[in-house]
């Protein structure tokens, strides 16, 4: 192993105000725009990209306000079928794709380096560059709605109605393309997670002292990378069906209509445990400090993330047991998706053990993490439902199956990911949310969302299939469908006071001391908002709970440079120093990628040489990105 | 349970029928019955177990912090949560033999004596009755019949996007698939009208794409068989024939077919036998001679998007259409 | 803080310009479909004049007025497709490259490529065997099929063109300009239904 | 809080080498999701087989030689790419230049033969689903090259500028040496599928 000279100054040599001081120069962005565009903080970019997946969250709550308001009576006419049809495909698109996905990975953005005590994520341009790539696909798909280019055929697009013949216009393209700009984001951010676990947790921080939202991070970039690829090719596929040519979708020559299922569900499905494991994970950190104590079998935890990662892969074609596959796999099937319900029953009842165990303090996050197992176990209940074959063939594709998944992704996902708000505001922004409004917003949306989402279960037994744009008078859905629809309101109303909640607090809540909650994790070690670099010095961790394990002085390691951006490596297992490593400085060249790519994708839509021209600036963008400039950063 | 109890006052008050059964919770034939036990089975049992998970998470929300010994009281929750995780498993278990055996329950399509072949398309549906004995084979559109008490084997396909065949009363959804042929039992144990409508997502007007499946007793049956496999009737009355010669000289005959005219349109739905039926337009509206002169004249306000046009006509045309459609009995 | 406002500022900046840049490339895309034309407007469609000699002609103001759809509108080109299979227009014209009836690919159009020729030799029928379909299609969809005709010889596709069916395939579909291939392949290519690498 | 100084860094390198690198790990991540990809390549060929009533589709199965004279030439190319890597570990400037111009030709012969790969299939993208598919699985393999040599093409470039003689330089041809593997090992079980199953 070559040591090269390095002489840069280091923090043994400062004393603290001094080292705070020269960190500050050598970690923060420029100022003004093109500071702005130009920055890698993982703390910059993770807000950015939270409050940018709550505004996708908001436009597709007005959605959803719409379709309660078409379906309000029989035979509405406040929005036609073409229309409602887009207005469907859009909410269900932003929610996942814009929404819950992105949200998730950009709080772990903003806590994974900050949790496990480094200075920035891994990779820090290609951070900047999945934000912006993300911002450009929802851009592609909201402006296109806008103009009335919306897609029109299901947030799972299903061939032929998004094939060449049937998929009109460019609709089923901004699709399949607002698809590659996201996948490309949340591929690029899971890379930065694993990496940032594995290489660049605190010394000491062996495998076994990760905290459980680091964990259930970990195992969801993993199910990112091994799914996500099966919708690129399916989405590719898709477009080279439409814009070439092939035929990988036409029966006639070859192809099969299934096989987009079949590569839709085997991505579809992990990417409910893509939404719904980080969730676990908030719910963890919340429990253990509202109770006080470690969350009861921090083993047991770990184990069923894992098995709940691996099973996510066996469950695909339980959306597909209506399509007319051979009973008998079916039936294989039917038991994978049975099991998945072991490892989720596991969880619950080691946060039922840990509450059981503790003390709980009724803070606003808490209240989000009661009114998730209340909500979840129900949606989980109706999972194993959907589980039976038999069962699904009645309700499959009805408002049974729409009330199913969102009683998982809004109480399995949503409530954990706002009481996660609640409890990292104060990170975040250095001020505090307020408790008063926050049991408001906490009760209006229980309230509103068990209403408008309970009756739904009986109107997909009564019959009534979802994606339809109006029913009949004389079909008995119409009290019902008045009942969700005013529901609907008392829901909205509560998000409404929490984006107010939110704001408010953002410009003129009650300040924040470094760790309000008394939490046990080192997010919770330096200030609120943390510094550009996180950490003065990198801490030591010598148990599950470092803050709890240390109740006066954080123990922390000395000895890095302050005159380039630099951080520490460590082993994979372990946990030990291995190496100082420097972290690349600010960077305009992401934008400008962002921005090439941008062009090449949405060029592509109209033409395949696209590819082609588009790859030059793509390219040029890509070298000017690594090429190095001299700086101290690039020295080794 | 309050889940089950919900649904079952839901039962109580709905189930007794508007037009037609569409519910799962209303079974009237063979497979749909097999299901519905199986439903209320297991949301009774699910209805418990949340009961169960609430009580403890009351408990464990409201409990008096107790100073017990912390080593003791780790030993005890690790073996109750053992006990749940092991009681979980075992009711997945019993729930997964429990759908497999209504999966074998509801049985195989192919030993029927009756086959039917439904063909979907943007928005209606095609039906084929395929020729026995004395009578021909013949299609009509979106009513089925069938003789109660007997398994019928309906074949499933398309003819351009995937649709998918939902009958709640009778059995469970199956799709029909381009370039793929699917198979479902029916068996309606008395006779009714059942009504169903597309359940997978199929463009503008999936919305109204219902199918009505008549079970009716077994001479019923028969002589429904005889009346559809024969000729459109002769017409009766001025207004019948006006429209009939109407009908043949404008845009209506190149998409329909009405057997025993020159009427032999493929694209549309056969009219040969369009007044027995009881709705027109998949399900949209009854038929009777007003509901037919509102469709025909503007069919793309009734059902925005559909492949009808809307053709140009007199008011004394659409009268005389109208009543020529009703007379085809 | 204040670094903070700038942050948000120039994302907000940026999210504006972005907007900007995206309604701009995207604006005159909009799909927005007609699903019923007014009685009205369809007799007025029907009222373009011809020249004397049936070839070429100016379409009703109301056309214009209403944007060309029948020749831009990727909704009423994808109808125009349907029927152009369902009224049988293929039995004579093959998949455009005729048969008994001319061809639509080979860059000769017997009354010229305008929509109301098109329109004409659709609804009124054509000497040596071009039947009239007045009786048969309305008025509106006389001119979605006329459109996509013109669709199916354009030497530069059109950016609402349909793309291929789900069916055999003969020829490159009408969104890969199959006029222009097939005439870059010249009268007898090895291939002559395929098109050139993209 | 306070702080409690209890570790010393000062002795660490300054730069992480081989698999301590987040760059490696970073490597290998997208060497899972683009591995992830070409298997689902496969899957979808095997699933198109197993619905065909006989295979290939309406033609017949590919000539051999163009894809075995690039199998052939890309492992060969493993020789000179491992003793690059190697070099680079041993931080050899003048013999990882030479070997980098070695890898960017041994990256854009490949390149020249496959593009006789295509016509060597018989059949074209959109006459059925089997060119769909054979034409995709090559595309996406080509891109591969093609990237890897561009990058190979800017690593050259690199290491005859003054940027070169560093270990951080040297550890990015080790990377890039690494992903070139991969490029060569994804191939294998392509070049088996698309020239020998058809032929079963």
């Amino acid at each position: 192993m070559i040591r090269s000279k390095d002489d840069g100054l280091r923090d043994t040599a400062l004393s603290d105000k001094e080292l705070n001081r020269a960190l500050a120069s050598t970690w923060s962005a420029q100022p003004g725009l093109w500071g702005a565009l130009s920055t890698v903080d993982h703390k910059v970019i993770g807000r950015r990209y939270i409050a940018t997946a709550f505004v996708f969250l908001a436009l597709g709550g007005v959605l959803s306000l719409l379709m309660r308001l078409q379906l309000s009576q029989p035979e509405a006419r406040f929005i036609g079928p073409d229309r409602y049809n887009q207005i469907f495909t859009m909410h269900g698109s932003n929610m996942m794709f814009l929404f819950a996905v992105p949200v998730m990975q950009a709080m772990a953005v903003y806590l994974v380096p900050l949790m496990v005590g480094t200075r920035n994520i891994a990779f820090p341009r290609l951070n900047a560059f999945s934000y912006w790539i993300y911002v450009a696909g929802g851009l592609l798909l909201w402006t296109a709605f806008i103009v009335d280019t919306g897609p029109d055929v299901g947030w799972f697009a299903y061939v032929p109605l998004s094939g060449p013949q049937y998929g009109v216009g460019k609709r089923a393209d901004i699709w399949a393309q607002m698809i590659t700009f996201t996948e490309v984001s949340a591929l690029a951010i899971a890379v930065e997670i694993v990496v940032t676990v594995f290489k660049q947790r605190g010394p000491g921080m062996s495998l076994d002292r990760i905290p459980l939202f680091v964990w259930s991070m970990l195992v969801t970039s993993f199910l990112i990378i091994l799914a996500m690829p099966a919708i690129m090719i399916a989405s590719t596929s898709l477009i080279l069906d439409r814009l070439v040519g092939t035929h990988f979708f036409n029966p006639a020559e070859g192809g099969d209509v299934l096989l987009w299922q079949h590569l839709f569900w085997f991505f579809g499905h992990p990417e409910v445990y893509i939404i719904f494991l980080p969730a676990v994970g908030m719910v963890s950190t919340i429990v253990a400090t509202f109770t006080r104590r470690p969350v009861f079998g921090y083993l047991a935890m770990v184990m069923a993330l894992v098995a709940t990662g691996v099973l996510a892969f066996g469950l695909w074609v339980h959306h597909m047991f209506v399509a007319g596959l051979p009973r008998l796999g079916e039936s294989f099937f039917t038991a994978s998706s049975m099991a998945i319900a072991v490892p989720a029953g596991l969880q619950i009842f080691c946060w039922l053990a840990t509450i059981w165990a503790g003390k709980p303090i009724f803070k606003t996050p808490f209240l989000f993490v009661i009114g998730f197992i209340v909500i979840f176990v129900i949606g989980g209940l109706t999972g194993v439902m959907v589980a039976s074959v038999p069962f699904d063939t009645q309700v499959h594709d009805t408002y049974f199956v729409v009330a199913h998944f969102h009683y998982v992704l809004v109480g399995g996902a949503v409530f954990p990911l706002l009481g996660a708000i609640y409890y990292w505001f104060p990170k975040l922004t250095g001020k505090m949310m307020s408790e008063t409004l926050g049991r408001w917003v906490f009760g209006l949306i229980f309230v509103g969302f068990n209403l408008t989402f309970f009756p739904m279960h009986i109107l997909g037994l009564q019959g009534m299939p979802r994606r339809i744009y109006t029913y009949q008078p004389e079909m008995p859905w119409a009290g019902l469908n008045m009942f969700i629809s005013l529901s609907a309101i008392v829901l909205a109303a509560g998000f409404l006071l929490f984006f107010v909640d939110a704001i408010r607090s953002a410009r003129s809540g009650a300040v924040a001391s470094a760790n309000p909650w008394g939490a046990s994790t080192l997010e919770w070690a330096t200030a609120s908002p943390p510094q550009p670099y996180n950490f003065a010095r990198p801490p030591v961790v010598g148990s599950r709970e470092p803050l709890w394990a240390e109740a006066t002085a954080l123990p922390v390691a000395a000895g890095l440079r302050v005159d380039r951006r630099e951080l520490l490596i460590t082993g994979v297992v372990e946990g030990i120093p291995e190496a100082r490593e420097s972290s690349v400085g600010n960077s305009i060249w992401p934008l400008w990628a962002a921005l090439a790519t941008t062009l090449t994708l949405v060029w592509s839509i109209f033409s395949p040489w696209a590819v082609v021209w588009g790859s030059i600036p793509v390219a040029v963008s890509l070298i000017g990105w690594f090429w190095p400039k001299g700086v101290l950063e690039d020295e080794s | 349970m309050r889940a089950a109890r919900v649904i079952a006052l839901w039962v109580a008050t709905t189930a007794c029928g508007c037009s037609g059964n569409q519910s799962a919770l209303a079974p009237s034939g063979a497979p749909a019955l097999h299901i519905e036990h199986l439903i209320i089975g297991i949301v009774a049992l699910c209805a418990v177990i949340w009961l169960a998970v609430m009580v403890v998470l009351a408990g464990a929300l409201w409990r008096k912090p107790q100073e017990d010994d912390a080593e003791i009281r780790q030993r005890r929750l690790t073996v109750v949560v053992t006990a749940a995780v092991a009681a979980t498993a075992i009711l997945i278990a019993g729930m997964t033999v429990a759908s497999f055996y209504t999966t074998r329950s509801i049985g195989l399509p192919e030993r029927a004596s009756i086959t039917i072949t439904v063909r979907a398309q943007q928005w209606w549906w095609q039906v084929f009755y395929a020729s026995s004995g004395q009578t021909s084979g013949f299609q009509t559109a979106n009513e089925i019949h069938t003789p109660v008490g007997q398994d019928v084997h309906v074949r499933l396909e398309s003819a351009d996007v995937i649709h998918s065949f939902w009958i709640p009363s009778l059995a469970g959804k199956q799709d029909l698939v381009p370039g793929r042929s699917n198979s479902l039992l029916l068996r309606a144990e008395k006779p009714g009208v059942y009504r169903g409508q597309c359940a997978e997502f199929c463009g503008l007007q999936h919305s109204h794409m219902a199918v009505m499946v008549i079970a009716e007793a077994p001479a019923d049956y028969a002589r429904w068989i005889a009346s559809q496999s024969a000729d459109a009737i002769p017409t009766t009355g001025a207004d019948v024939a006006a429209g009939r010669a109407a009908f043949l000289a404008k845009p209506c005959a190149a998409c329909h077919t009405i057997r025993g005219t020159a009427a032999n349109g493929t694209t549309g739905p056969d009219l040969t036998h369009v007044g027995s039926r009881q709705t027109i337009a998949a399900g949209l509206v009854e038929t009777t001679r007003g509901s037919m002169a509102a469709w025909i004249a503007d069919p793309q306000t009734l059902k925005p998007g559909n492949n009808m046009p809307m053709v140009p006509l007199t008011s004394i045309e659409l009268q005389d259409i109208s009543a020529y459609m009703e007379s085809l009995k | 803080m204040k670094r903070e406002m700038s942050y948000s500022n120039g994302a907000f900046a940026a999210a504006a310009i972005a907007l900007g840049i995206a309604s701009g490339a995207l604006g005159w895309l909009g799909e927005s479909r007609e699903l019923r034309l007014d009685p009205p407007v369809a007799s007025d469609l029907d009222g373009f004049r011809l020249m004397p000699n049936g070839i070429s002609g100016t379409p009703p103001e109301s056309y214009f007025a209403l944007g060309k759809p029948y020749e831009t509108d990727a909704y009423n080109l994808s109808q125009g497709k349907r029927l152009y299979a369902w009224f049988g227009c293929s039995a004579c014209h093959g998949d455009g490259r005729g048969g008994a009836g001319p061809s639509f690919l080979d860059g000769w159009w017997l009354y010229g490529p305008e929509i109301v020729s098109i329109v004409a030799s659709v609804r009124d029928g054509r000497p040596h065997g071009m039947p009239a379909f007045r009786d048969r299609m309305t008025t509106e969809q006389i001119w979605q099929l006329a459109g996509y005709v013109q669709t199916i010889g354009a030497y530069k596709p059109k950016v609402a063109a349909p793309s291929r069916n789900d069916d055999k395939q003969t020829r490159p579909a009408e969104n890969r300009g199959p006029a222009k291939i097939l005439f870059d392949q010249g009268p007898a290519g090895v291939h002559p239904d395929q098109g050139p690498s993209p | 809080m306070k702080e409690n100084i209890v570790l010393d860094l000062t002795e660490l390198p300054a730069h992480a080498l081989g698999t301590a690198s987040p760059s490696w790990w970073g490597t290998l991540a997208f060497m899972l999701i683009e591995g992830t990809g070409f298997a689902l390549s496969i899957v979808i060929y095997l699933y198109l087989m197993s619905l065909a009533p006989r295979w290939p589709l309406g033609t017949l199965p590919p000539d051999l030689f163009a894809g075995s004279a690039l199998t052939a030439l890309l492992l060969a190319s493993l020789v000179p790419n491992i003793l690059v890597a190697r070099w680079a570990r041993e931080q050899d400037l003048r013999k990882v230049r030479l070997g980098l111009v070695v890898m960017a030709v041994l990256g854009i012969v490949p390149l020249i033969l496959r593009g006789f790969e295509f016509p060597a299939m018989h059949i074209k993208w959109d006459q059925n689903a089997y060119g769909s598919i054979v034409w995709v699985m090559l595309g996406l393999h080509t891109t591969h090259i093609l990237t890897d040599v561009i990058e190979t093409l800017v690593l050259a470039c690199l290491m005859f500028s003054r940027h070169g003689d560093t270990p951080r330089r040297f550890g990015d041809v080790g990377d890039n040496a690494m992903y070139w593997n991969f490029v060569v090992a994804t191939w294998l079980p392509m070049y088996a599928c698309l020239y020998w199953i058809p032929r079963l």
